[in-house]
């Protein structure tokens, strides 16, 4: 099964993925990253790998797996 | 469709624009083409002077350091002289469309081979959004803290029509990154982009409206809306010609 | 024994035979031949040619061109070489080779079309921004235009610096017999971009400590400037005056010294070759009690002069007055130089430094 | 040392005949330079150059004194006439320039009816090859022989052997002239 | 009192006072203030303002402005400095007037971004082809560059000559007080264009006598020369080591000299404030048994140092040697400065000329 | 039909092209229309650099000296400043098209007031006649002596067309001088292009086919032939765009 | 009555004026002018001042006077 | 002559508060200098300028050696820790700086919780002049009314009258905290 993995500390918070995320999967933490973001955290339970995420996000944070 | 995705390797370390910045995709999105199409070690990119600048060393193939403007005019000698390597020339819309103006189109009227992508984001993003070529009408920039008055200073330039044309070249097509199907069908312009300088069919040219949302003054997500509600109309999307492959 | 050459065109075959992969250029008088014949000979050379728009476009082919090692000429005169001012300083940023043909014609502006050494200043201090200096190379005949412009690929290419041939109307289009040196193939160099990545990144100038650069800079430049000296000298060691000049004037104060000599007149001649690195050697077998330094340029006011005085002050000479002869456009008349010289020497004159 | 100047309208061909004294020159083992007048009056008015040659090097390859001068026209004449050395020679095509050439007395007028000649030998292009044939012979320095073999050697090398018969007896005519 | 004011824009602000009726510019760090901050001042204050598509473009539009009379601005960074370089020699040529700032990034082609001074040579010798020479001046403060770009436009008029505010990052991008000189409205110079064919014609260089123009010139620059040097001197009289510096490292060694002398040290300063033309006769009251002349410049390699120099030898200093530092991008800093002035002094520093 | 004709008194002395060069009736008419429009008084000309600097003293008007191609800047500060002035930018194809061609775009892309004349000869007349953007295929030149090669260096470039399609100017117009009545048709383009600044409507430019019989290799006469047969095909003449007076 | 003044020394002997006189007026001199070319000449039996050789000289040459 | 550093993330206002000093010090009739850090790290980076001011003529404007330092995030700590003069001060946002401080013996460590005073006054954005507050206490060079009165006269002129009050309230806070 697929999965997305975050790298939490390249998200700059732009909001992209949470927007386009075809599941609502994608919220924003309620800490901050070590660039004082904001940062995506994916709810697994609700992702369907579809990627849409990866496509968006113009920080290279999320990578799907196969 | 599970299918696997990651950042193209040859992307080296995160890139380092601002939140929401639209070089962060277009960057991704011509890195995956050109893995896709096999030329992760015969490839040079033309870097430009411009928010792109911040590139340095992120990524692990061969990148030359254009003056501003003229990577049309290098891009040239460099793509005549190893006609099989992939030459893209990565350029802000000041950097080809303004200081670059004449380099840029003598490049398509010679209809050189090699494939430019310019980021369309409607200002000098890198020394502090003063006004484009492209800037809209009324666009409030550190230039024209009024708003554009275009009476002054002209309309909005539209150089991928202008090259369509006016010049013999391969293939031209406007994309932009407001949701991924957009995203995805930008990434299918640059990569037939550079089929067509791969087929040797000769000179291509993607425009991307990309989002500026530190100079705008909008956040990521209004700068995406800004960009279907006031540019798109201006600056139409899709493929503006096509000459086919070989 | 060569034909009658005109000395555009033969600095043209020289490119050729040194290996030049490339040439970028936008005609203009008096340096057009040079283009014209590469404009088909290149070709015939298996060689490349490209017409740019302007010279500015044809700058930044040069910069692409050598960004992947190959051997690139460009060429041109006075103003068009003022509009490669920013490729010019962008390629020593990136210690990139090239070699760059200006056949100067005379005067500011869009000057006159005939000769003159009015751009020596800007040749030697560079006209772009920055620290760099262009090695800068000035024949005084068609054969030694020749040799010249085949080693300047060399040069080039051993201190990856932009190489000037910095020479005049006249000699460009002036014919004299020249022997051509022979053809040479050379590939790309390999420190270039490959497509690979062999080399890493290549970082931009904003990405670069400037000041270590500027360092590393400093050491090929006292590199060139201990190995590349050239010129030619007459005369100096007994010399009373001591006349420098370059290029036409160069050989015409040659044979003014000459004439000089034979009279008995002790006088002498330094003609420098190379202009930066400016010969300073030369000035060791200068007699030590020299009354003065003269320089002949065809040029409104003494630029070459400024040199002379520079390194007169560096090699102890510093209280030798420099006095300046100022040749109008085209080639000196030896009588005008001689009628100056007289004045120079009955102290009629004021030197300027 | 030599020093020779060509001057006619642009069309005449006398930086041709120019070129190839100085061939001939470097023919005979010796140096020679080739100047060229060049600039912006230079479109449909006239044009010069200057040669020089010597057994030894040549320094100036410019105009200072010149020995012998070769007037195609009426304004190059007027131009020329006082530049010629105390002692030189200045060569007219007397069919052209009908002017009054008797200025200087230290200079020695040549006069050669060259379009005369040249229509003669049917081969009006050929003003300036007769003239140069006049001038080979004034000079002294190359026999005839060495001269048209010179000629003919550059032209050749050029592809333009074609016309070596018509410049041999153009050449040949001139030498003859004076 | 005048509020706290970034040099940039106090720049601006001066054109506006002096009487500019256009600028026309091309935007690039760190001189940006002074074009944006008059893309809305010039239309309030009744001037114009455009943005051209390059720096070239922009020169080639002064050019047009100066035609016609009218005071005109421009203002870059190195390399877009270099683009202009035809277009400076143009004007040269027509002597037309303007006021170019330069407000110097440090480093060959793009540079950084770091406030530097390595556009000293070309600034001072000219980057394009001919003899010219732009008045330049370099100011120290703030209040000092207004009061030179509001100077500079009446020079610029006066000499019918470019003059260049060589300025540095540091200073465009800082803050200080100042007084603004009053507004003053200028009209048209009535030598000019005006339409009605009143000066006749006005050829191009092609049809100008260069030589009897050359010697016009050389009047000029010598007149020049001669009225405009400027400087400010301190401890010359009695120093063992006068140090040179202009611009922001002036500043910085006044206050090392002024600390130094205050420990009884015998050293002063020249702090050029016009470059060209060098104030030689600052060196009228220099200590004849000065040991030493050392010229602080943050660059890499001595370009001032040659003009010191140069006027140590004309003034009679031949034999005294000339040193340099060489400071690293950015505002000297004094500590620096003091430990290579040390160095010097206990002779472990070899002169450079 | 007898009316007077003389050469207009601006006009000093003789021009000084060669034989049945194309610049010396199109300067006629130039100064036939500034003396009809009444602006002898209050003109000022752009020359450039090529053949037409041999204008040097010929003209009794205002004659600003460019720098080759950058006419297209100089001439906008001058009208910016000096709106009441009549504005002519004059200038051959190598000037405004190869090395001009950013300033000679940008001035019509910001819509600048005044009036461009360019002069296609297809060639660097000043220089000797080395290859222009205009060239036709196959062309021989002085840089193309085997015939222009569009592969390497493109199909000749249709400037006017560009600006008409492209820039919200006023007028564009291309005409010939092959015939009297060709000439007359130029003239009354240039008589529009200057009304239409007149009139404050915007920037204007008229393209002029002209013979150089010198670089052609052609007596005057076959070169007019040669533009009737070989460059009318490929550069259409006729009014491309009029916007009309105010 | 109209007629046209002939600058002969003007003329470059370009054939313009000649080829298109609607009139065939206009011919070449036999001797040269102060330039060295053939001028035009006009033989003003058959000119009818419409001035079409003033339209097409390049150089000049022809005045219609009214 | 004192030289102050101000330093934090882009967006924190380091630049204004170090701009109000040397405004405040020229309304009490010193000299001011202010010098920002500018260049190719200023994208989303840190950002810092420095101040002096002084009764007489001001030398250099660049950082040499600060008298005090105001740091309001953990990478301008420790940045510029080093670059403290010994016996100068260290103004810190403890709420922000969070890190060990005790890295120098010879520099005083301030720590003002000022985001915690910022959201008191329900005024976040003006932590950077609470911070400024604390430092012109510190400073001792001006006195409270002077300082608020340079500031507010030069929001005035900025045509920011309107924030003179919440400015006022958080600039007294800050001196108070101190
Ligand atoms: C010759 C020159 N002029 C000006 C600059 C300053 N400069 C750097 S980038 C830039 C504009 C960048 O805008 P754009 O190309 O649109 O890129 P963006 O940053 O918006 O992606 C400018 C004016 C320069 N580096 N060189
Ligand atoms: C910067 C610069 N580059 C080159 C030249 C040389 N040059 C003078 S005119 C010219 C071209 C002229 O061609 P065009 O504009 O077509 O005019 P024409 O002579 O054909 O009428 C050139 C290349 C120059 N004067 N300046
Ligand atoms: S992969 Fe698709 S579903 Fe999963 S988080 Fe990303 S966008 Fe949402
Ligand atoms: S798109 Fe990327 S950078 Fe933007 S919020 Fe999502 S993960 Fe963060
Ligand atoms: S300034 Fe604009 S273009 Fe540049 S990195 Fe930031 S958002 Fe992107
Ligand atoms: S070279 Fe051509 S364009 Fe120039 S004057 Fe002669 S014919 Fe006319
Ligand atoms: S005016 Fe008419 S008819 Fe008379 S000569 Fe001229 S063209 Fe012929
Ligand atoms: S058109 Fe003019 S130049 Fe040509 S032949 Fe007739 S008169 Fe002479
Ligand atoms: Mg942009
Ligand atoms: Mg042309």
């Amino acid at each position: 099964m697929s999965k997305v993995i975050v790298s939490k500390d390249k998200c700059k918070q732009c909001g992209y993925c949470v927007k386009h995320c075809p599941k609502q999967a994608i919220s924003f933490s309620a800490d901050f990253n070590s660039s004082g973001f904001k940062y995506a955290v994916v709810d697994d339970s609700k992702c369907i790998a579809c990627g849409m995420c990866y496509t968006t996000c113009p920080d290279g944070v999320f990578e799907i797996t196969e | 469709m599970a299918k696997g995705k990651k950042v193209p390797e040859k992307i080296l370390r995160q890139v380092p624009f601002c939140p929401g910045c639209g070089h962060g995709i277009i960057v991704r999105l011509m890195m995956e083409c050109i893995e896709e199409l096999g030329y992760n070690d015969n490839v040079l990119i033309g870097k430009p002077v411009g928010c792109a600048s911040l590139l340095d060393n992120a990524l692990a193939v061969d990148t030359f350091t254009g003056a501003h403007g003229r990577n049309g005019a290098s891009m040239t000698t460099i793509k005549r002289l190893k006609p099989d390597m992939l030459v893209v020339s990565y350029q802000g819309d000041g950097d080809a469309y303004n200081i670059g103006f004449s380099e840029t189109m003598n490049a398509a009227y010679r209809n050189e081979k090699f494939t430019v992508i310019t980021i369309n984001n409607g200002n000098f993003g890198m020394t502090g959004g003063q006004m484009a070529w492209t800037s809209m009408p009324g666009q409030v920039t550190a230039t024209s803290v009024n708003g554009r008055n275009v009476e002054l200073s002209g309309m909005p330039i539209r150089v991928p029509e202008m090259i369509a044309s006016s010049f013999d070249t391969a293939y031209v097509a406007r994309g932009s990154l407001f949701t991924p199907a957009e995203i995805k069908k930008t990434k299918s312009y640059i990569k037939k982009a550079m089929q067509a300088q791969i087929d040797g069919v000769g000179h291509s040219l993607v425009e991307v409206l990309s989002p500026c949302p530190t100079n705008w003054g909008l956040t990521p997500l209004a700068s995406m809306e800004r960009i279907v509600n006031e540019l798109v109309p201006y600056f139409p999307l899709g493929e503006i010609k096509n000459k086919g492959g070989k | 024994m060569g034909d009658m050459v005109k000395g555009n065109i033969a600095m043209g075959e020289a490119a050729i035979r040194a290996g030049m992969h490339i040439y970028c250029g936008y005609p203009i008088t008096p340096s057009s031949e040079v283009m014209e014949y590469l404009s088909w000979r290149a070709q015939e050379a298996g060689r490349q040619f490209i017409q740019a728009a302007n010279e500015g476009e044809a700058m930044y082919m040069v910069y692409g061109a050598a960004s992947i090692g190959s051997r690139v000429l460009t060429a041109s005169s006075g103003l068009g070489i003022s509009l490669k001012q920013e490729g010019v300083t962008y390629m020593a940023a990136a210690d990139y080779p090239a070699v760059m043909i200006n056949v100067c014609r005379y005067g500011d502006g869009l000057g006159s079309l005939e000769s003159g050494q009015t751009d020596y200043k800007r040749e030697t201090r560079g006209g772009g921004n920055g620290d760099y200096r262009n090695i800068v190379l000035s024949p005084s005949t068609v054969q030694e235009a020749v040799d010249l412009v085949y080693l300047a690929f060399d040069l080039s290419e051993k201190y990856r610096n932009i190489v000037v041939i910095l020479t005049e109307g006249a000699l460009g289009q002036m014919m004299e017999d020249c022997d051509y040196p022979p053809m040479k193939e050379v590939p790309y160099y390999d420190w270039a971009f490959d497509g690979k990545y062999t080399h890493g990144p290549y970082p931009s100038q904003m990405a670069v400590d400037l000041h270590a650069k500027g360092i590393k800079n400093n050491e090929k430049r006292a590199a060139i400037t201990e190995n590349e000296q050239r010129w030619e000298a007459v005369g100096v060691e007994d010399a009373e005056y001591v006349l420098f000049a370059y290029g036409i004037p160069g050989r015409v104060v040659l044979g003014i010294v000459d004439e000089l000599r034979k009279k008995g007149e002790k006088v002498g001649i330094i003609r420098p070759i190379s202009l930066w690195p400016f010969p300073q050697k030369a000035f060791d077998s200068i007699n030590k009690n020299v009354k003065g330094f003269i320089s002949v340029e065809t040029a409104d006011s003494g630029q070459m002069l400024e040199d002379v005085a520079l390194y007169a002050k560096k090699k102890g000479f510093g209280n030798v007055p420099c006095y300046f002869i100022s040749s109008p456009p085209g080639v000196p008349k030896s009588k005008f130089v001689l009628e100056n010289f007289e004045a120079i020497k009955a102290g009629k004159v004021k030197e300027v430094f | 040392m030599k020093e020779i100047v060509f001057a006619g309208f642009g069309g005449q061909g006398v930086l041709t005949a120019g070129l190839v004294l100085s061939q001939v020159a470097l023919f005979s083992g010796k140096k020679a330079t080739w100047m060229p007048s060049y600039g912006p009056a230079m479109r449909g008015g006239t044009a010069n150059c200057t040669v020089k040659y010597s057994d030894s090097r040549i320094y100036s390859p410019g105009q200072e004194e010149p020995d012998v001068i070769m007037a195609l026209n009426i304004p190059s004449f007027n131009k020329f006439i006082s530049m010629v050395k105390p002692g030189g020679i200045m060569l007219i095509d007397s069919d052209i320039v009908t002017c009054d050439t008797n200025v200087r007395s230290d200079v020695k007028v040549v006069k050669i009816p060259g379009t005369t000649i040249a229509n003669e030998l049917n081969n009006p292009k050929a003003l300036n090859i007769i003239m140069l044939g006049a001038m080979v012979k004034l000079m002294g320095d190359f026999s005839e022989k060495e001269a048209i073999d010179g000629m003919n050697d550059m032209f050749g090398k050029k592809g333009k052997n074609k016309y070596e018969a018509a410049n041999t007896a153009a050449f040949k005519k001139g030498y003859a002239a004076v």
